[in-house]
């Protein structure tokens, strides 16, 4: 399978007059075709913008794209046009995002908000269009005869379900969906994740799943990308990263998910705080809060190294030329 | 829908019942004798007692308003104006549709250019145009009236001669009362359309139309500014209340026979009826039109319909 | 400066000075709004010092200098009776400040006293007292400042309780809305579980937790109440001469306008410059003192 | 995005660019032979144009070009018939009148003798003419035959037959006015030279000429008589053709009009007089001395040149020139701030005193108050102004609460009885006028007999003894006479001004 999607060294800042914040900083990912990917980490560690920079939704000023590629489909997103990437929004990418109760226009029809999108790129007659889109909220579990209803007049869960109707209505090659379950309970989760994990298959797309919480990874996806202060520490098989987390930053994140299967009396916390991005440490951004820090650590920014096959951490301490002592 | 408004015009009533009330207290503490104001410092005594007398001005306080509500609510009549011996009602109708005039076109200048300046400073934020438009809005908001009012006669009437100073005949005429009279409401209706743009910018839902390869003039227009557009309307509506109470100062400058005037003039002769009556209809009229203006957010915003269902 | 003060007052029970500090390096920041402090320092010392600052007397009266444009002798040059325009608005600033604070003083104390009431004790109380400022709204603020004048009589005084009366109703409304947010935190709970009676809860507790607002509507209500005043003045219903009220005095130019436009000019002027200045004043102190608006 | 953006600004000021190419268009030059209309600019619209409801100037002004009198006065200021063929006076209190015959209401009804009784009577009876036709005795009316009639005075007035020129005394169709009932104001049926055909209130009145009047046709059929209260405006719109004549031209504008070669200012010294009233009950100002020492302290010409700017004339008697018997050579007093220290001294107020002085809110009694203030401080008189809404200013002077005032007076006929009865006689003491409240027998005495002796020297004897004794009393000092500034277009020609403020604009021709 060939990669969908390929993003390397992606830098994005956000820039004010007092601060620059760099949210994204020389990031690399990718995914294949069909394969789901999750994308983790703690909250600003970036893993919004780099959505948003996928779609090239940025808001700017105050973001920026500073560098880098999001190649697509072997092609650069970001030496599209302002109008190619309107063809590729919404039809080859969707985006389904965090709060299902304010994504959706208040003051607009659920029904009318899923035609809007298929109206964008498909050519179809008024009717043609209006079956599609009931045909969408039938998919995703919700009776057709509530396509003139306004989005106040829906639970959370159901907002959510509209929500993904829209993003796969145009039957999309990427959905990217971002912490689509947080927002609401947990019962409704499950619902929601098993909804999207069914549709997955069925309309044969890949899917970028931004979340925070391990357990929905370990869940729904093929691939997970650990991330840490605008870069990817970590990249591989869920399996393989979870029978074998490497990098100091993951193995404190699976050492603070509280299990039943081990008696401990307290959870294993990562010491100290995420750093500032306007203000990011030198060498490698983890290094203030790694237990195994070295000197290096402090000057010099670790590359991804391959570990097994497909599995790759950025750390010194898995760099042969640094173990052996240079 | 039709019990909310009608549950909406009978809360009206127990307003207007204070307005009458309070105005005709305030008249009646009003110093100076509406009577020999009628007749002129030359009428002799007795004529200006036997009016005063006709007047009813002789009774007790709550006699004399006792009398003007039965007559008002009874006859649905608003009495006879001590100076012109006119039905009052027939003063005001003859004074009302002016001022409606240019408070309504005063409101569809500020609407016309503040509402597009507003979208325009909000999507191009923090360019040059913004900070034009904003800084310009500052100071329009700070700029009386009346000050513009003859500024606009010096320039346009005096200087270049292009329009008539005076008078609300032609369209022509009612440029300048309404430009003045709007120019605050554009600034206004200009800054309110920029911040909740700004703020409707800012939402999910927003992002979710960009996401779906919206046009960013349709993303700016039918998401945003239709959203926008609920605070926008109250605005709208409080303006308009506002222009109709601030009509009285352009009416003065530019010489329309307007409400405002009526009333001031009024006040200046004592003619309490006449003032009774038009504060009455300007309070009627600054009620429907909130009135209008909910309604109009249950038309735009479908969350506030269902509460009226 | 006054409403800094203010707010100090009004917070030194539980809160520290450093939320008052938040307040004041968000209001530095904003450019505009310390423009419009400074322009509302120099007026309110303008104000104080006329007496020196002034060249001429308010009504120092030169019949043989009338109607001099401006120059160096009188640098908004004199009016129809050969008075010093630049001094009358020295002096202006007196009455249009006044006019202002005060008015709007009166509108807060009695409006915010209402408002807290009602949005308090909630109920049939709450009922009565909106049921009469709904009243008072439903006359537009111009008219109603028109009727109370006339009624009162033209003076100072009578001006400054006609705009005042008629702002009533907007502070009585935003307090409310604020007290009835307010009345149901915990601290106010616990003051009542403790048993302080009523009015010592209104005004320890809940009134300065909703200065917020009412600072912010009052500075920019203030620059309204001057443009009232001067309104009502401009027609007529305002202030004796030789008083030199900024409104009567542009009213008294425009008379004159096509040949000395500097009559009403200057006063135009002035009145637009503090109005400016308060009104970018109290969209500083909002952002301020609301840090969630501003994003 | 930004292209978007530059089309919308580009289409608002497109927009904007052609409002204003808009508004350019019109105006343009009038020809004069073709002129048809007739626009007038007042500065107030009339209350009513029920010649009985109101009293006032403006709707004077209107009721004139509508309705007539019975009698005219002609050129040399002498009564004449006018819809009357003829009049007598039988005795002191009975005149007799005989109508004109075949005279058309715009109604097309012919006038009767009923319709001239029943205007007259009723005209009596209503308290807003009171002041005019109050001395009538509404029970005497006898009609003689179908044109002549009979009515008496309840007392002998000399002057009553001037009174009866005022609009007050149209004659109505009685037909109309019942008919109307309570909207006969709006509906108005006269004999005069034009008829009514619509009316904006508060903005313009509109006439149509009457074919069948019965006096010379007006040389135009139509005539616009539009309310413009603000001075500016009225100068703007005459300067702009937008009217053929404005009314009450501001002094600002005067020069203005004067060197404007398409314009012509018209002027007429008029009967108000502007006066500085004192409260003569109330100390200090019932002592003579301090009246004076106040006069002397003035510069009256100074006063009512910077506040008036040289409209009117400087009153030097408390009647205006025009009206009968006035006499010029009464006693004067010059601007004189040491003889008016030694009156003050003398008076017992060597440092002077506090006093209050009261006016309405009009521009120029305001100016004159401030000017005033500022004279009297030279002898220590510390005054302070104080602007009264004119309602309550009139109800506070009724009651006697001022010390100094300034009000104007205006003697609605040529005859002097209405000039001078109001502001000095007993029986207007306060409510009615006087109110100085001037309590001096003598000139009481003589004002009762000058209403009552018919002209003659003797009657001139008196009206005489009344000026010298008030400039000798001065119980209010007289500043100026008011005057009607009305401006026209050149064109504009055969305008008579009278001193009553309203002018008979139907004898207006067009031409070069």
């Amino acid at each position: 399978m060939g990669n969908l999607l390929e993003i390397k060294n992606l830098s994005i800042e956000y820039v004010t007059d007092e601060r620059t914040n760099k949210a994204v900083n020389n990031l690399n990912l990718k995914i294949r075709e069909g394969e789901t990917l999750g994308f983790v980490g703690e909250t600003g560690a970036g893993k919004t913008t780099t959505a948003l920079g996928i779609m090239r939704l940025v808001p700017s000023p105050p973001g920026r794209i500073v560098s880098g590629e999001i190649i697509f489909e072997g092609e650069n997103l970001l030496e599209k046009t302002e109008k190619e990437m309107r063809e590729i929004r919404g039809n080859k990418i969707s985006m389904i995002f965090q709060d299902p109760m304010t994504s959706l226009n208040p003051i607009m029809t659920v029904g009318e908000q899923i035609e809007e999108v298929i109206k964008l790129h498909e050519d179809l007659p008024k009717d043609e269009l209006r079956k599609r889109a009931e045909a969408m909220l039938e998919t995703v579990g919700i009776r057709k005869e509530r396509f003139d209803d306004y989005p106040h007049e829906f639970s959370g869960g159901m907002k959510q379900r509209v929500v993904i109707a829209m993003g796969l209505a145009c039957n999309p090659k990427l959905i990217i969906a971002d912490e689509p379950t947080t927002a609401l309970d947990v019962t409704i989760q499950a619902q929601v994740l098993e909804l999207m994990k069914e549709l997955k298959v069925k309309f044969n797309t890949s899917m970028l799943l931004i979340t925070h919480d391990l357990g929905v990874v370990a869940e729904t996806c093929d691939y997970v990308a650990i991330m840490y202060a605008g870069s990817v520490l970590e990249y591989g098989n869920v399996e393989r990263i979870y029978n074998n987390p490497l990098h100091p930053y993951t193995v404190g994140l699976f050492n603070s998910i509280p299990s039943l299967d081990e008696d401990k009396d307290k959870l294993d916390v990562i010491p100290g705080t995420p750093p500032d991005p306007a203000n990011l440490p030198t060498g490698c951004k983890f290094h203030p809060r790694c237990s195994k820090c070295m000197e290096i650590c402090k000057q010099k920014m670790p590359e991804p190294i391959e570990v097994e096959e497909g599995h790759y951490v950025s750390c010194f301490l898995y760099d042969k030329d640094v173990k052996e002592g240079r | 829908m039709i019990k909310y408004i009608a549950r909406r015009l009978l809360m009206l009533i127990p307003v207007l019942l204070g307005v009458t009330f309070i105005v005709f207290t305030m008249m009646y503490i009003t110093p100076g004798d509406p009577a020999r104001l009628v007749l002129g410092e030359s009428a002799p005594e007795e004529a200006v007692e036997a009016l005063r007398e006709e007047m009813g001005l002789n009774d007790p306080f709550l006699v004399q308003y006792f009398n003007y509500m039965k007559n008002l609510i009874v006859h649905r009549d608003l009495g006879i104006s001590y100076v012109t011996r006119q039905p009052v009602m027939q003063e005001i109708v003859a004074a009302f549709p002016s001022t409606l005039k240019l408070a309504g076109s005063a409101v569809l200048f500020a609407i016309i250019l503040g509402i597009p300046i507003g979208i325009i400073s909000a999507v191009k934020k923090y360019s040059i145009f913004d900070n034009v438009t904003m800084a310009f809005a500052l100071i329009g908001i700070s700029m009386p009236v009346f000050w513009l009012g003859l500024l606009l006669i010096l320039l346009f009437s005096v200087k270049l001669k292009m329009l008539p100073s005076s008078g609300y005949a032609s369209f022509k005429h009612m440029i300048l009362p309404a430009v003045s009279l709007g120019a605050q409401s554009v600034a206004i209706i200009a800054r309110m359309t920029r911040s909740s743009m700004l703020e409707v910018s800012g939402q999910d839902y927003i992002r979710t139309a960009r996401a779906k390869g919206q046009k960013e003039g349709t993303v700016v227009l039918k998401h945003a500014f239709r959203n926008a557009l609920i605070p926008i309307s109250t605005s709208v509506g409080l303006q308009f209340g506002s222009l109709l109470g601030g009509a009285v100062l352009t009416e003065t400058i530019f010489s329309i026979p307007g409400i405002g005037r009526l009333m001031v003039d009024s006040i200046k002769m004592r003619d309490f009826p006449l003032v009774q009556g038009s504060v009455l209809v300007i309070s009627v009229a600054f009620c429907i039109v909130n009135l209008l203006v909910d309604l109009y957010y249950a038309y735009i915003d479908p969350r506030v319909k269902t509460q009226y269902k | 400066m006054a409403e800094a003060n203010a707010i100090a007052k009004g917070k030194k029970e539980n809160k520290s000075n450093s939320q008052l500090m938040g307040v004041w390096i968000r209001l530095k920041k904003n450019r505009l709004a310390i423009f419009g402090l400074v322009i509302l320092i120099l007026l309110i010392l303008m104000a104080i010092f006329a007496d020196i600052l002034a060249p001429y007397g308010y009504d120092e009266q030169n019949l043989q200098n009338t109607f001099q444009t401006p120059n160096l002798e009188h640098p908004f040059g004199t009016d129809e009776f050969g008075r010093d325009i630049l001094s009358r608005i020295i002096y202006g600033s007196r009455i249009s400040l006044q006019v202002g604070i005060i008015a709007v003083g009166i509108a807060v104390i009695i409006g915010g006293f209402l408002g807290a009431v009602a949005g308090y004790f909630s109920g049939k109380v709450d009922n009565i007292i909106m049921r009469c400022m709904d009243v008072l709204l439903s006359i537009p603020q111009m008219l109603l400042a028109i009727s109370i004048v006339a009624a009162l009589g033209n003076s100072l005084a009578n001006l400054m309780i006609a705009v005042g009366v008629s702002s009533i109703p907007q502070y009585a409304r935003i307090v409310r809305a604020s007290v009835i947010s307010i009345k149901n935190q915990e601290f106010v709970e616990s003051a009542k579980a403790t048993g302080s009676n009523d009015l010592r809860i209104i005004f320890k507790h809940v009134i300065p937790n909703c200065l917020a607002p009412v600072i912010v509507q009052a500075t920019l209500g203030i620059g309204l109440a001057i443009l009232t005043a001067a309104g009502l003045s401009f027609i007529g219903l305002g202030i004796k001469p030789p008083t030199p009220e900024w409104g009567a005095m542009l009213s008294g130019g425009r008379m004159y306008i096509r040949d000395y436009p500097h009559l009403t000019l200057f006063p135009g002027i002035a009145i637009v410059v503090t109005i400016f200045a308060f009104n970018v004043l109290g969209d500083g102190l909002r952002d301020a003192l609301d840090p969630k608006l501003k994003q | 995005m930004s292209k978007q953006t530059i089309k919308k600004i580009v289409f608002v000021l497109t927009v904007a660019l052609m409002l204003t190419a808009l508004a350019g268009c019109g105006g343009g030059q009038t020809d004069v032979t073709e002129k048809d209309e007739l626009i007038v600019a007042t500065a107030y619209d009339a209350k009513s144009l029920d010649p009985h409801a109101v009293n006032e100037v403006a709707a004077s002004n209107v009721m004139l070009q509508i309705y007539n009198t019975l009698v005219v006065l002609d050129e040399n200021g002498e009564v004449v018939p006018s819809l009357a063929e003829s009049f007598e006076q039988v005795d002191d209190v009975t005149y007799k009148f005989t109508i004109r015959k075949g005279v058309k209401f715009h109604n097309g009804d012919e006038v009767t003798v009923e319709d001239a009784v029943f205007s007259l009577q009723r005209a009596a009876t209503s308290p807003a003419v009171a002041n005019l036709f109050g001395d009538i005795d509404p029970d005497s009316f006898e009609i003689i035959d179908d044109t002549s009639f009979t009515f008496q005075l309840k007392g002998a007035n000399t002057g009553f037959l001037y009174n009866l020129v005022h609009p007050g005394a149209s004659i109505l169709s009685k037909k109309a006015v019942e008919e109307a009932g309570d909207n006969y104001a709006m509906n108005p049926v006269g004999t005069g030279p034009f008829k009514f055909v619509d009316w904006k209130k508060g903005d313009r009145i509109e006439l149509e000429r009457f074919e069948d009047y019965f006096g010379e046709k007006p040389a135009f059929s139509k005539m616009t008589i539009r309310a413009i209260p603000e001075a500016t405006n009225r100068t703007i719109e005459l300067e702009s053709g937008g009217v053929d004549v404005a009314y009450d031209i501001s002094a600002n504008d005067v020069d203005r009009i004067e060197e404007n070669e398409d314009l012509r200012l018209n002027r007429l010294v008029d009967n108000q007089t502007q006066y500085l009233g004192f409260n003569n009950q109330k100390e200090p100002f019932n002592d003579k001395r301090v009246r004076h020492a106040i006069r002397y302290a003035l510069d009256i010409p100074a006063i009512v040149d910077a506040a008036w700017k040289g409209v009117g004339d400087v009153a030097i008697g408390p009647m205006s020139p025009n009206i009968n018997y006035f006499k010029a050579d009464i006693k004067q007093y010059e601007n004189n701030i040491e003889k008016a220290k030694e009156l003050l001294a003398e008076a017992g107020y060597p440092d002077g005193f506090k006093t209050k002085l009261w006016t309405n809110e009009r521009q120029e009694r305001i100016d004159m108050a401030t000017i005033i203030q500022s004279q009297l401080k030279e002898i220590g008189i510390e005054v302070e102004v104080e602007i009264l809404e004119w309602g309550s200013y009139l109800e506070k002077l009724g009651n006697g609460e001022q010390e100094m005032f300034i009000i104007g007076w205006t003697g609605q006929s040529s005859d002097p009885d209405l000039a001078l009865y109001g502001p000095l006689s007993e029986e207007t003491l306060g409510a009615g006028a006087n109110f100085s409240f001037f309590l001096n027998d003598r000139v009481n005495e003589l004002l009762l007999q000058g209403r009552r002796t018919p002209d003659s020297p003797e009657r001139e004897a008196i009206y005489h003894e009344i000026q010298d004794i008030f400039a000798e009393e001065l119980p209010w000092i007289p500043l100026c006479h008011g005057e009607a500034v009305v401006g026209t277009q050149n064109y504009v020609k055969n305008l008579e001004l009278t001193p009553f403020g309203f002018h008979p604009l139907y004898k207006i021709t067009f031409g070069e």
